[in-house]
């Protein structure tokens, strides 16, 4: 699974992509920021406020509630501010 | 129905008449040009900038604008429609972006260029982030106008 | 604010630009350019149109113009503004019109702008009368939507 | 007086500027608009339908009560079509 970060995320957890292979139980989009949130702190600051967060999988607009599969492109990213 | 994502500057002219080139069903070409203020709305208070980068999602990005293009053609009757949208280091009077249209009549111009960048706006995946002096740096807030102007589009259900 | 009242073509590209050109207060450039269809729609039917040629007011043309620029500026916060309007005969594709705005705020850009173009349409005096082929001519009627644009921006008493 | 004639106005009257001199009677449009339609079939013709034509007065649209007096620009013209 290929994950990408924008903006302060990015800035916070250091990296602005990277490939994890989260256990089989991380099912949807919820799980798998719970567990990237124990890959360290600058996660763990990064995902403090869900609601301040907007999210794509596979380069759409998605929910916590949207399912990930091995394969997917998952990105977190502050709301928008270009034009 | 045309999409560029680039880092260079852009010709607004040679776009704007590349839109009714050719096209004798052209009545009309609205455009609008986003370019980077010396100055922004922070809290309330007005802020100096000295410059500003803008960081996007390539591959997102271009979907993401060919989709409020469809959608744009989908609610007008467009002839020609393009978005241009640059990344990178910019500073005060540099151009951003340019959205365009071309139609038979005047007002679905107008309607469809203002829906692309009211749209694009909060859609598309670009960040901003301005230089404020002394290596500072501040990532622009979305704002609440912004998101009320792309509500004033949505379709009623 | 400018006004042109010419018979020469113009360059958009050229007057958008200027119209921001060393002024970093300006976030925003709307811009509308009307052009000579080669269709008309005459009493709901579409007739093909060979050429126009634009009649005018001298004088009162401009005067117009400049009210109309100066309502505009009174309204939003404008930064500058540009009509330019030709006269004479124009094959279809050709550009007739330029309106532009340039304000802190693509809002008032975009709102100034479509201001100016439903104003000029019913208060210019400008008149239009087309080849309909071997030699025939006929006035273009006005529009009673061209009334209704302009009357959306009646001022509440 | 200077009288100006524009579109399918002039094309009527056959003139598109003109001097004229009424008698000091004509007081305003209307009656300006009379006397004018002395002048010829053509002036009949183009004056026909008063409620198709604007008029300027000085370069200021008017209506025909508007009054006019020696020295004045009085213009006639259909509907305008600019744009």
């Amino acid at each position: 699974m290929k994950v990408l970060y924008f903006a302060w995320l990015r800035q916070k957890i250091g990296v602005g992509e990277e490939s994890v292979d989260p256990p089989a139980d991380v099912a949807d989009v919820r799980a798998l920021v719970a567990w990237l949130k124990e890959r360290g702190p600058g996660y763990e600051q990064a995902f403090q406020d869900l609601g301040a967060i907007k999210l794509a999988v596979n380069q759409e607009y998605a929910d916590l509630d949207h399912p990930v599969k091995r394969g997917d492109e998952v990105a977190f990213f502050p709301p928008v501010t270009g034009g | 129905m045309t999409v560029k994502v680039q880092r260079e500057d852009f010709d607004p002219g040679r776009e704007i008449e590349a839109l009714s080139a050719g096209n004798p069903k052209v009545g009309g070409v609205c455009s609008f040009v986003g370019l980077v203020r010396d100055m922004n709305d922070v809290a309330g208070q007005m802020s100096d900038v000295g410059a500003l980068t803008l960081e996007h999602y390539p591959g997102m990005t271009e979907r993401q604008l060919e989709e409020i293009e469809a959608e744009a053609h989908r609610r007008w009757p467009l002839e020609a429609s393009l978005i241009v949208h640059r990344y990178g280091r910019m500073t005060p009077g540099e151009r951003i972006v340019l959205v365009a249209t071309a139609s038979p009549h005047r007002e679905a111009a107008f309607e469809a260029c203002h829906f692309l960048i009211d749209w694009l706006k909060t859609k598309a995946p670009f960040w901003k982030v301005e230089e404020t002096g002394a290596g500072a740096e501040r990532w622009v807030e979305a704002r609440d106008s912004d998101d009320a102007a792309a509500a004033r589009w949505a379709e009623k259900g």
